[in-house]
């Protein structure tokens, strides 16, 4: 599973890509940002205001119940400030 | 319909000739630049750099232009967003909308810019004094979005 | 402000580069170009032929220009608009407004142009295979300058 | 008194300016159009449907119950289709 951080969620993690390997039991979206927090202080201070984060699965923007599988590319960041 | 994610600067009128040339069923053009501005919030910023998600950026801005010509009777569309290191003054983005009429020209504009703001995965982080600072996500884009959620 | 009266044609990139060159105050600019269109009404049109009241045009344009001023905080506004013999596909008309804020230079863009439609002293002689034919002001046009009676 | 005349209008009475010596009794614009309106067939017609008739005075837009006088230019003209 890859993972991708933006902003300043990458800023936080300090990392902009990392490829992971959660356990079986961590299938969506809500499981795989607590099994990421627990990682580093940097990582859980990353996803501490999880209002404020945004999930995409392969490019797509997903809600906290998305399943995620092995081969996704996970993208993680704050909301978008472009234009 | 076209878009277009780039490091370099564009030209505003070889963009919008290219949209009209040759086509003689074009009443309208509306245009909207985005540009650098020195004032970043309360402090004064120097430049700026606009990250973006490669990939997921030109499906999101495609699919932004395909909502505005489902929305709208446009003869043609265009958006063009530059990444990377920017100065005061320097444009950001170019959205277009051409159309046999102007009031579908002006909302369909109006709409991408507005609808990309909320959608496209860009971030800005900018110079100040105090720092290198990104840039938060503003309310009022949120609002400007959401009176298309609605469409009349 | 300017505002311009010609038979010639206008280059918008120039035109818009001039608007925002050297500033680092504007965060957008709206602009907005009419082009002859080869169906006026049912009938196929050739060329048109736009006349003016020369004096008063210029006049009318400067006020419409002041007023979109005085109603919105604006970086720059312009007003280009041509006369003479036009043929399909060519620009009659631009109107751009530049302001900090977009919402400002959409509103201001747009009543620009709404508002000279129904205040400029222009008339369109459409060439058609039925000869020459006045074009009649349209009651939609009425309408989008009423919108603008009363402001919000 | 300058009178300047534009598109239908124009065609309608025949030229685009004229210089017209109303008698002192023509003091506002509703009286001037009837006046001109009786020079000639051609006048008559362009006038015949004054709803659709525009009248700038010195190049500002007036009522019917706008003054005029003798040095003033007046203009006539139908609704504007120009942007």
């Amino acid at each position: 599973m890859k993972i991708l951080w933006f902003a300043w969620l990458r800023t936080r993690v300090g990392t902009a890509t990392e490829n992971v390997d959660p356990p079986a039991s961590v299938d969506d979206v809500a499981k795989l940002l607590d099994w990421l927090a627990a990682r580093s202080p940097g990582h859980a201070e990353a996803l501490a205001k999880r209002e404020v984060v945004r999930v995409a699965v392969n490019q797509e923007y997903v809600k906290l119940d998305h399943p995620v599988t092995k081969g996704d590319e996970i993208a993680i960041f704050p909301p978008v400030t472009g234009g | 319909m076209a878009i277009r994610v780039q490091r370099e600067d564009f030209d505003v009128g070889t963009e919008l000739d290219a949209l009209t040339r040759g086509r003689t069923d074009i009443g309208a053009l509306t245009s909207f630049v985005g540009l650098v501005r020195d004032m970043g919030g309360e402090a004064k910023i120097g430049a700026m750099t606009l990250e973006h998600y490669q990939g997921m950026t030109e499906k999101e801005l495609a699919a932004v232009e395909r909502e505005a010509n489902a929305r709208w009777k446009l003869s043609a569309t265009l958006i063009v967003h530059r990444y990377g290191r920017l100065e005061p003054g320097d444009r950001i983005v170019l959205c277009a909308a051409a159309s046999p009429h102007r009031e579908a020209a002006f909302e369909a504009c109006h709409f991408l810019i507005d609808w990309l703001k909320t959608k496209a995965p860009f971030w800005k982080l900018e110079d100040t004094p105090q720092g290198e600072k990104w840039v938060e996500a503003k309310a009022d884009d949120d609002r400007a979005a959401d009176r298309w959620r609605n469409p009349a």
